[in-house]
C-alpha cells in the first residue's frame, strides 16, 4: 500500500497512530499530581517535538544514508525560520506562503552550501559546512541586524507593511480557517488533554514528511546514496557520478530543515539567531546518532528524547523535589533531594551528557538500534537469525 | 606600521593558543584515529587547576575581628591563610601571588592522570567505532567535566591574576625607535608565547628524538603496519593520550591569568580548535601549528578599524572565510595527508 | 461545551466534538469562561520565574531564582516580610495574592530567546502560570515580552537594559523595574566630567549587537553634550573571547578614556584584557588614561577581580544602599543565603511584590486590570527612593548609581561601591524620545 | 588496430621516469596481460589507462576516442570496467544489491534521480541481478552482507559487477593477489569462462605467471617505465631479455 512494503506501511503507521494521539499519550500523569511534572503533552513541546523531528528525519537523509556528517544544519533551519516571519511581516500571516518560501530559500542556500562543501569529504566537509553555518550566525547576530534583527529575533511590528493583511488577523493562521494557537481542552476525570491546532499541522506534515523519507529510503536513489557511503572509488568505476547524488540528498536534507525553520515561525512568530549557531546544528547531529543514524525511525526518537530533557528535566527545581520526596524522613528526604537536584532544573545538562554516554557505550547503533538488540535477546535464537536477515535485505530500517 | 606590529604581536599570541589546543587534539587525531569533542573540556580543566590551586593556597582559617562589620552587620570573620601562618606573611602572600606558575607543576600530574582515565575507561573502546559514535560519547563526557566544575565552581568567570611581577606591559616600541607607549604589549602575553613555543618544542623534539616518537610518529603513519611488527601501540597510545591532555591543560593553566576561566570556556574554543586543526591538515602537527598561527594572525588583522571600516563585520567571519578558501584551495588543508579522516 | 476558535472568516463553524469532558479551551483562545488567561481557580496562584540557569548568565539566574523565591516566601507570610514592611502601598497583607497562596514553576531561558520563550511557553500553556518574571539579557526580554503581550499574561523583565524593551519593542503587557542604557549615559556623563574632566576623548569598544549598539548611542550622546570627544567606536563581535586585538590600538588613537560597552563575558575579558595592556599606568595627553564601565553588575565585578579597581560604571541598585527598604531586603536575603542579593535579585524580588501588590489594589489577576495598576503607580520604599512606572511606556524611573570598583575590597562581596545616587530627575526623558522612537505599546491583552 | 592505443606515452614523477615511450595497442576481443616486475611502472601505466593520471606527452585512445582527462565514471560509460587489486565492492550493502547498482547505471547513466520509486518495483533489474549471480553461482548469498563475504567471493563479485554492465574492455589490476591457491584457480576458471562466452577484451596486470599463462594470448613486459617486449605466451617465455630483466631479478 502506498508503494510500502508491510513492514515499512506498519511502521508509518504506527509513527501516524503515534503523533494522532500524542495528546493523551504525552499526558499520562493527572494534572494535579507529583507526577504531572513530566507531562509533556502542552502545545509548545508538542509542536517542538515534531518539527524537530522533521529536521532530524531531514538530517538523517543526509548524514544516515550518504555518511556525510554536516555540522552546519542549522543554518538552513535558521533562513527557513526567517523567510516565514518576513512573509508575515511583507504579506499576512498566512502561514501557507511562508512556508513555502523557507522551503524554497533553504533549499537554494542548501545548493550553494553544499556545492562548495561537497568538493571535500569526511572531516574536511564537516568543517566547511560548520563554517558557512557560523558565517551565517554570526552576521545574523550583528550586521545583518536590518534582515534579521539580531540579538531580539525577527518578529512582526504592526509598523510592518504586510500588504494582504485583514484586521481580523493578530496570529499565524492557515488561510483563515484556524488560528494555529488555538487549543481545545479536554478534561478527563482528573485528567487534561491539549489539542491544538499547530501541533496537528505540524504532525500531519511530520507524518508526509516521514513517508517521504521511507520512500526515499527504499528508492534506487536512496541505494545509490548508501552506496556513495559505501564505496565511493566503485561507484565511480561503476559509472555513476557521486556528486551529484549527494548534492541532491544535501539539498533534500535542507529542504527538510527549511520546512522545520518555517514551522517553528508558525507556531512562535520569532525568529532567532541562535537557531544557526553552532550548537544548534550539533544538536541535530546528537539527535540522529543518539536515536540511531540510518534508521527511519531514530532521528525522531533522538529528537524527543533531547527535547524532553530540555524542557522537562530544566523545569523541575527544588520545591518540586521536597514535594515528591516529603514523604521520606527529614534527612533522607534532603540527602535524596541533594542527590537529585544535580541532575533537573539548572543540572539539566548534565543528565544530558550522561544520556549522551550511557546510550552510545551501551546501546551501541542509538535508541532503536539498542532496541532493537535488546528485544531480539529477550526473544531467543532463532528470531536472532531471522532479525538479521530482515536488517540485512534492508539495512536501513 | 605600528599598528601592524601591534596586531602581528597579538597574532601570535592568539596564535599560541589556538596552536597548543590544537596540537593535543591533532595528536589524538593523528594516533587514535578519534573525533575527541572533550579536548576543549580539557583545556577548561587545566585552567582549573589553576584555580583549585590558588583556591588551596587560599585555604584560610578565620577570626573575628570585631572592629569591623559584614553586609548583615554582624562582626567581620577575618580570613587568613595557612600559607601565610606558616611561612610568614611575606613568602606566603608571595607564594599565593605565584599560584599560577606553581600549577603548572600541579597540573601535569593531573592532566595525565585524567588522559590516562579516559583513555583506558572510555575513549579505547571507541578506536573500531564510527566517529559519529566517538562525537556522541566524547560531548556527553565534555558536558559533564563542565558540570561538574560549574557545581564546584559556580558559572561565573573566577579572576585568576598572574603574579604582580608580570602585571603591566612592556613597551617593545622604544626597543624598535617608536615612541613611548606605542607598541606595548602585557608581559604576561609574552610569557604565555614562550611557553607556547616551549611546549610545541618540546612536544616536536620528543617526537624527533626518542625512539617513543618515531614509534608514534610510525603508528600515525601506518598504524597496521605498526602493530604487526610486534610492538605494543595500544600502551604507547595511551601515553599519548595522556600528553594531549597535558599540553592541553597547560595551555589552560597559563591562560587562565589572560582571561578569567569559567566553566564552559571550553566549548568557546572547542570548534575553533576543529577548525585550526582541519585547517592545518588532518593527522599534520607542523601544520596544526601553522594553521594556528596563521589565524591568530588573520583574526587580528582582521579587527584592526582600516580594515573593518572596508569590510564591516569581517572580523566576525575571518576564521571561517579563510577556512573555506584554504580547505577548497588545498584539499587537506596546509599540510594534511591522504586519506585521514576523509570517510 | 467546548467552543471553537476558528476565526472570522469562519469557514468552519464549530460543530464541536461535545463529549461528556470536553471542556473549554484554554489559553491562546479568543474566548472561554475564563475572563483572562490561567485565572486562577481557587486553589493558588503560579507565577513564573524564567531566568537563565545554564550558560554565562547562569550565576546571574541563580540570583534573580532565590530572591524569587524568597518573594514568595514574604508574599505567604514566611519569612519577616523583607520590604513588605518598608513598602509603601500597604495592600499586601502576607496572606498570598487575593487571598490565593503563591506557588511558583521556574525555567531556563539558556540566554537564547528560542529557548526562553519555549520555556515561557511551558509555563503558561502546561503550568498556568499567569505572570512571567526574569531573564538576564534584552535580546530574551524582548522576545518573552512579545510571546507574553500574545498569550495575554504580564512579563515583568528581569535584568535587560536595551532601550529597546521599553522603546521600540515596548508592550502593554511587559513592565521593566531595570533601568536602560540611556539612564546610565545620563547618570554617568557628569560624574564621569567630575572625575576626569569635561576635555576628554573617548574610544568605544561596543559589542556588536542591539544592546550594545542603544548602550553605545546613549554614552556617546550624554558625554558628548558634557563636552567629551568620542576618537572610535569598534564593535567587537558576541562571540569574542580575547578582546587584545582591539585593546592594543586604543594607546595609539590619541584617546584618554577607553569605554567598554560590554555585558557579561565579554565585559570581564575586555575589561581583564585592557587592564592587562597597562592602559590605567599610562598618561595620554597629559591625563591619566580611565576606562568606563557603563554597565556594572556585582557579579562581573567578582568575575574581573581586581581589574574593576577604580573603574566607573552604573547599577540599578546595590546592596550598600543605606536606606530602610534595601536594609531590610538585604537582611533577609542575607540570613536565607549567606550573601548579599545582587541587583538582578533585587530586580526579580521588586518585580514579584509590585506585582502582587498590584492584583492586590486592581482586586483581580486580569493582566488589564493589574496594567492599569502598575501603570502611573507612584511608591517608596523598595529601594532607589522614590519610584514611579511611567504609564505611557512602562518604563520604571527612579535614582540611578554610579559605582567604582573598590580600590581596598575587604571581603569578596565588596567590590564596588557607591559614587553617587543619581537623583531620578536627572535620568528622565521624554516617552517620545529619539532613542526610544518606534513601536507602540499597543493595548493591553487579557489573552480571553 | 587495436580497441585500446598508447601511443609515445611518457609520465615523470619528479626525477623519476615512470613511464617512457609507452606504446602499447590490445587487440578487441583478445586477452592481453601486462607484466613486469616491482617498480616497472604496471600501477602507473594502469592509472593512465584509467584516467587517474595525465601522462605527460603521448596518447590514449578507446575505440577512437582519447580518455585521458575523463572521470572515471565517464570512462566507464565508454565501456572500460575495472577491478581493483583489493575487490572494490558495496560492503554496507547485500549482494544482491551490489549486483543491482552496476545494471541500474547501465540502464539510467551517471545520475538520475528515482527518490520516490521503490526498489522493490524494478523487477527487471533485480531478475538481471538474480540472472547475473546464479551465473556466478551467488544466488544464495544473494541477501548477504557483502563485507562478510570471502575474499575470493568478493572478487567474484566485482568481476560479476563489471560484466553486468557488458564492458567492451575489462581491466584487471592482479585480480589473484592475496588469494589462497583455491580461490586464485577459482577466479581463473571465471575469466576463461568469461573470455569463451562473451565477446570481450580483458588487459590484465598480474605478478603472478600462473594466472597470466593461464589466460594471457599476448603479453607486454614492462621493465624500467618502458615496453621491454610483447608477444605471445610461448615466445615470451623463452625470451632472453625478459630472463634477464624479470626472472633473473627473482633469482
Amino acid at each position: 500500500m502506498l508503494g510500502l512494503n508491510k513492514h515499512d506501511m506498519k511502521m508509518l503507521l504506527i509513527v501516524a497512530a503515534l503523533a494522532m494521539l500524542a495528546p493523551f499519550l504525552l499526558n499520562p500523569f493527572p494534572t494535579d499530581s507529583a507526577m504531572a511534572q513530566f507531562n509533556a503533552g502542552y502545545p509548545d513541546l508538542m509542536q517542538r517535538f515534531v518539527i524537530f523531528g522533521i529536521f532530524a528525519i531531514g538530517f538523517n537523509i543526509l548524514f544516515g544514508l550518504t555518511g556525510y556528517l554536516s555540522f552546519g544544519h542549522a543554518a538552513f533551519l535558521g533562513v527557513g525560520s526567517y523567510s516565514t516571519v518576513w512573509m508575515f511581516k511583507l504579506l499576512d500571516y498566512n502561514i501557507v506562503p511562508g512556508i513555502i518560501l523557507s522551503v524554497i530559500v533553504a533549499g537554494l542556500f542548501a545548493v550553494v552550501i553544499g556545492y562548495v562543501s561537497l568538493r571535500r569529504s569526511g572531516i574536511y566537509f564537516s568543517i566547511l559546512t560548520l563554517a558557512f553555518a557560523q558565517m551565517s550566525f554570526n552576521l545574523a547576530y550583528s550586521v545583518l541586524t536590518p534582515i534579521t534583527n539580531g540579538e531580539t529575533g525577527l518578529q512582526v511590528y504592526t509598523s510592518d507593511p504586510q500588504y494582504l493583511i485583514d484586521d481580523w488577523e493578530t496570529v499565524p493562521h492557515l488561510f483563515g480557517l484556524v488560528e494555529m494557537r488555538s487549543t481545545y481542552t479536554m478534561e478527563l476525570g482528573a485528567w487534561s488533554f491539549d489539542f491544538n491546532a499547530g501541533y496537528y499541522l505540524c504532525a500531519v506534515l511530520m507524518v508526509l514528511m516521514f513517508y517521504l523519507s521511507i520512500r526515499i529510503f527504499r528508492s534506487p536513489f536512496g541505494m545509490m546514496l548508501r552506496a556513495v557511503k559505501s564505496n565511493q572509488t566503485r561507484m565511480n568505476y561503476t559509472g555513476l557520478n557521486a556528486k551529484p547524488y549527494t548534492l541532491a540528498a544535501f539539498v533534500i536534507s535542507g529542504m527538510y530543515a527549511g520546512l522545520a525553520g518555517g514551522l517553528l515561525a508558525s507556531m512562535d512568530p520569532l525568529a532567532g539567531a541562535e537557531r544557526m549557531q553552532w550548537t544548534a546544528s550539533g544538536e541535530v547531529v546528537l539527535m540522529t546518532i543518539l536515536g540511531g543514524a540510518g534508521t527511519l525511525i531514530g532521528p525522531v526518537v533522538g529528537a524527543g528524547f533531547i527535547k524532553y530533557f530540555e524542557n522537562i528535566f530544566s523545569k523541575i527545581n527544588e520545591n518540586v523535589l521536597h514535594e515528591w520526596f516529603g514523604f521520606l524522613p527529614d534527612g533522607l528526604e534532603n540527602a535524596v533531594v541533594w542527590v537529585v537536584e544535580h541532575f533537573v532544573g539548572s543540572g539539566w545538562h548534565l543528565t544530558l551528557g550522561v544520556l549522551f554516554m550511557m546510550v552510545v557505550i551501551f546501546l551501541p547503533g542509538g535508541l532503536v538500534e539498542g532496541g532493537q538488540r535488546i528485544m531480539r535477546m529477550l526473544r531467543g535464537k532463532k528470531s536472532d537469525n531471522d532479525a538479521e536477515k530482515t536488517t540485512q535485505s534492508t539495512p536501513a530500517e | 606600521m605600528d599598528a601592524v606590529i601591534l596586531q602581528i604581536l597579538n597574532g601570535l599570541d592568539k596564535g599560541s593558543a589556538y596552536a597548543l589546543i590544537a596540537l593535543g587534539l591533532t595528536l589524538i587525531f593523528g594516533t587514535l584515529g578519534v573525533v575527541n569533542f572533550a579536548h576543549g573540556a580539557l583545556f577548561m580543566i587545566g585552567a582549573f587547576c589553576a584555580v583549585s590551586l590558588s583556591k588551596i593556597l587560599n585555604l584560610s582559617f578565620e577570626t573575628i575581628d570585631e572592629t569591623q562589620t559584614d553586609f548583615l552587620g554582624n562582626p567581620l570573620k577575618v580570613k587568613t591563610a595557612y600559607i601565610e601562618s606558616w611561612f610568614g606573611p611575606e613568602l606566603g602572600a608571595s607564594i599565593i601571588d605565584w599560584a599560577v606558575p606553581l600549577a603548572i607543576l600541579f597540573s601535569i600530574p593531573i592532566m595525565i592522570g585524567i588522559g590516562f582515565i579516559m583513555e583506558r575507561g572510555l575513549i579505547k573502546h571507541f578506536y573500531k567505532r564510527p566517529h559519529a559514535d566517538q562525537i556522541l560519547v566524547t560531548f556527553g563526557l565534555a558536558i559533564v567535566m563542565q558540570e561538574i566544575i560549574k557545581h564546584y565552581y559556580g558559572a561565573n568567570p573566577i579572576p585568576t591574576p598572574a603574579p604582580d611581577v608580570f602585571k603591566g606591559s612592556f613597551d617593545f616600541g622604544t626597543l624598535l625607535g617608536f615612541d613611548p607607549n606605542v607598541i606595548i604589549y602585557p608581559y604576561w602575553r609574552l610569557v604565555y608565547f614562550a611557553f607556547a613555543a616551549v611546549i610545541i618544542g618540546t612536544v616536536f623534539a620528543f617526537l624527533q628524538f626518542t625512539t617513543f616518537g618515531m614509534v608514534v610518529r610510525a603508528g600515525m603513519a601506518d598504524r597496521e603496519t605498526v602493530g604487526l611488527l610486534g610492538i605494543n601501540i595500544d600502551k604507547r597510545f595511551t601515553i599519548m593520550f595522556g600528553i594531549a591532555a597535558a599540553v592541553a591543560g597547560l595551555a589552560g593553566v597559563m591562560y587562565a591569568p589572560i582571561n578569567s576561566p569559567n566553566y564552559h570556556m571550553g566549548m568557546d574554543f572547542l570548534v575553533l580548535s576543529f577548525v585550526v586543526v582541519v585547517v592545518g591538515g588532518m593527522g599534520s602537527l607542523p601544520g596544526a601549528v601553522a594553521a594556528g598561527f596563521l589565524l591568530g594572525i588573520l583574526e587580528s588583522f582582521a579587527s584592526m578599524n582600516e580594515i573593518k571600516s572596508l569590510l564591516p563585520g569581517i572580523d566576525q567571519i575571518i576564521i571561517y572565510v579563510v577556512a573555506i578558501i584554504i580547505l577548497l584551495t588545498r584539499p587537506r588543508g596546509l599540510m594534511g595527508r591522504k586519506g585521514v579522516m576523509e570517510d | 461545551m467546548s467552543k471553537s476558535n476558528f476565526t472570522r472568516r469562519g469557514l468552519l463553524k464549530t460543530s464541536a466534538i461535545a463529549g461528556a469532558g470536553v471542556a473549554m479551551p484554554t489559553i491562546f483562545t479568543a474566548s472561554s469562561a475564563a475572563a483572562y488567561t490561567n485565572e486562577p481557580t481557587g486553589s493558588g496562584v503560579t507565577l513564573g520565574f524564567n531566568v537563565p540557569q545554564t550558560g554565562p548568565y547562569a550565576e546571574e539566574g541563580m540570583d534573580e531564582l532565590r530572591a524569587q523565591e524568597l518573594a514568595v516566601q514574604h508574599l505567604n507570610g514566611e519569612g519577616d516580610g523583607g520590604m513588605m514592611n518598608t513598602f509603601s502601598s500597604k495592600a499586601l497583607k502576607g496572606n498570598g495574592i487575593l487571598g490565593n497562596k503563591v506557588k511558583f514553576v521556574t525555567g531556563d531561558t539558556q540566554t537564547k530567546s528560542d529557548a526562553a520563550r519555549a520555556s515561557a511557553k511551558s509555563m503558561i500553556e502546561k503550568d498556568g502560570a499567569i505572570m512571567i518574571n526574569g531573564g538576564s539579557s534584552s535580546g530574551v526580554a524582548v522576545a518573552v515580552q512579545g510571546l507574553c503581550q500574545e498569550a495575554g499574561v504580564i512579563f515583568m523583565a528581569g535584568l535587560t537594559h536595551s532601550n529597546d524593551t521599553t522603546g521600540k519593542d515596548k508592550k502593554a503587557n511587559g513592565f521593566r523595574h531595570f533601568f536602560n542604557a540611556y539612564m546610565s549615559g545620563a547618570a554617568l556623563a557628569p560624574v564621569l566630567a567630575n572625575a576626569y574632566g569635561k576635555d576628554r576623548r573617548a574610544y568605544h569598544l561596543t559589542a556588536d549587537y542591539t544592546w550594545g549598539w542603544t548602550q553605545q548611542a546613549s554614552m556617546q550622546a550624554a558625554t558628548e553634550a558634557m563636552g567629551w570627544e568620542t576618537v572610535n567606536n569598534v564593535l567587537t563581535p558576541l562571540a569574542s573571547t580575547d578582546f587584545s586585538s582591539y585593546i592594543a590600538p586604543v594607546l595609539n588613537s590619541g584617546a584618554d578614556v577607553l569605554v567598554l560597552n560590554h555585558y557579561g563575558g565579554n565585559m570581564v575579558n575586555s575589561l581583564t584584557n585592557a587592564v592587562q595592556f597597562g592602559l590605567q599606568d599610562k598618561m595620554v595627553n597629559g591625563k591619566q588614561f580611565e576606562i568606563v564601565v557603563p554597565l556594572y553588575s556585582e557579579l562581573m565585578a567578582a568575575g574581573a577581580g581586581e581589574n574593576v579597581q577604580g573603574v566607573i560604571g552604573s547599577m540599578n541598585w546595590n546592596w550598600q544602599l543605606q536606606d530602610e527598604g534595601t536594609k531590610a531586603f538585604v537582611k533577609s536575603f542575607g540570613e536565607k543565603y549567606g550573601r548579599p542579593p545582587s541587583n538582578s535579585a533585587h530586580t526579580c524580588y521588586v518585580q514579584t511584590l509590585l506585582y502582587a501588590d498590584a492584583c492586590e489594589r486592581a482586586g483581580t489577576f486580569n493582566p488589564c486590570g493589574v496594567a492599569e495598576a502598575l501603570e502611573g503607580f507612584e511608591f517608596d520604599g523598595l529601594g532607589n527612593g522614590p519610584t514611579l512606572y511611567r504609564a505611557d511606556d512602562h518604563q520604571c524611573f527612579k535614582d540611578v548609581l554610579v559605582m567604582k570598583g573598590k580600590e581596598n575590597p575587604t571581603n569578596q562581596y565588596d567590590t564596588l561601591e557607591i559614587v553617587e545616587v543619581t537623583p531620578r530627575a536627572q535620568v528622565e526623558y521624554a516617552p517620545d524620545h529619539p532613542m526610544f522612537a518606534g513601536g507602540e505599546l499597543g493595548k493591553c491583552n487579557p489573552g480571553a | 588496430m587495436g580497441i585500446l592505443e598508447v601511443k609515445n606515452v611518457n609520465k615523470r614523477f619528479g626525477g623519476l621516469q615512470a613511464l617512457g615511450d609507452v606504446n602499447l595497442s590490445v587487440e578487441e576481443n583478445s586477452v592481453h596481460a601486462i607484466i613486469g616486475p616491482n617498480g616497472a611502472g604496471k600501477s602507473t601505466l594502469l592509472n593512465v589507462l584509467i584516467g587517474k593520471l595525465i601522462p605527460d606527452t603521448g596518447s590514449v585512445m578507446f575505440d577512437g576516442q582519447s580518455v585521458l582527462g575523463r572521470k572515471p565514471f565517464e570512462i566507464c560509460q565508454m565501456g572500460i570496467s575495472r577491478v581493483f587489486q583489493t575487490p572494490e565492492i558495496f560492503g554496507d550493502l547485500t549482494v544482491l544489491e551490489n549486483m543491482m547498482i552496476p545494471i541500474f547505471a547501465k540502464r539510467d547513466g551517471a545520475f538520475r534521480m528515482h527518490a520516490v520509486e521503490s526498489t522493490a518495483n524494478e523487477k527487471e533489474i533485480i531478475e538481471q541481478a538474480e540472472h547475473m549471480l546464479e551465473s556466478l553461482n551467488m544466488a544464495d548469498q544473494r541477501h548477504d552482507h557483502s563485507a562478510s563475504m570471502s575474499r575470493g567471493n568478493k572478487r567474484r563479485l566485482e568481476i560479476g559487477m563489471c560484466l553486468s554492465q557488458n564492458p567492451r574492455l575489462l581491466l584487471l589490476d592482479e585480480p589473484t593477489a592475496g588469494m589462497a591457491r583455491a580461490d586464485t584457480n577459482n577466479t581463473i576458471d571465471l575469466l576463461k569462462q568469461i573470455k569463451d562466452e562473451r565477446d570481450i577484451t580483458i588487459a590484465i596486470i598480474e605478478h603472478d605467471m600462473h594466472v597470466v599463462f593461464s589466460l594471457a594470448e599476448r603479453i607486454t613486459v614492462l621493465a624500467q617505465g618502458s615496453p621491454l617486449v610483447e608477444d605471445t605466451p610461448d615466445k615470451i617465455r623463452g625470451h632472453p631479455k625478459v630472463r634477464e630483466a624479470y626472472l633473473g631479478e627473482s633469482a
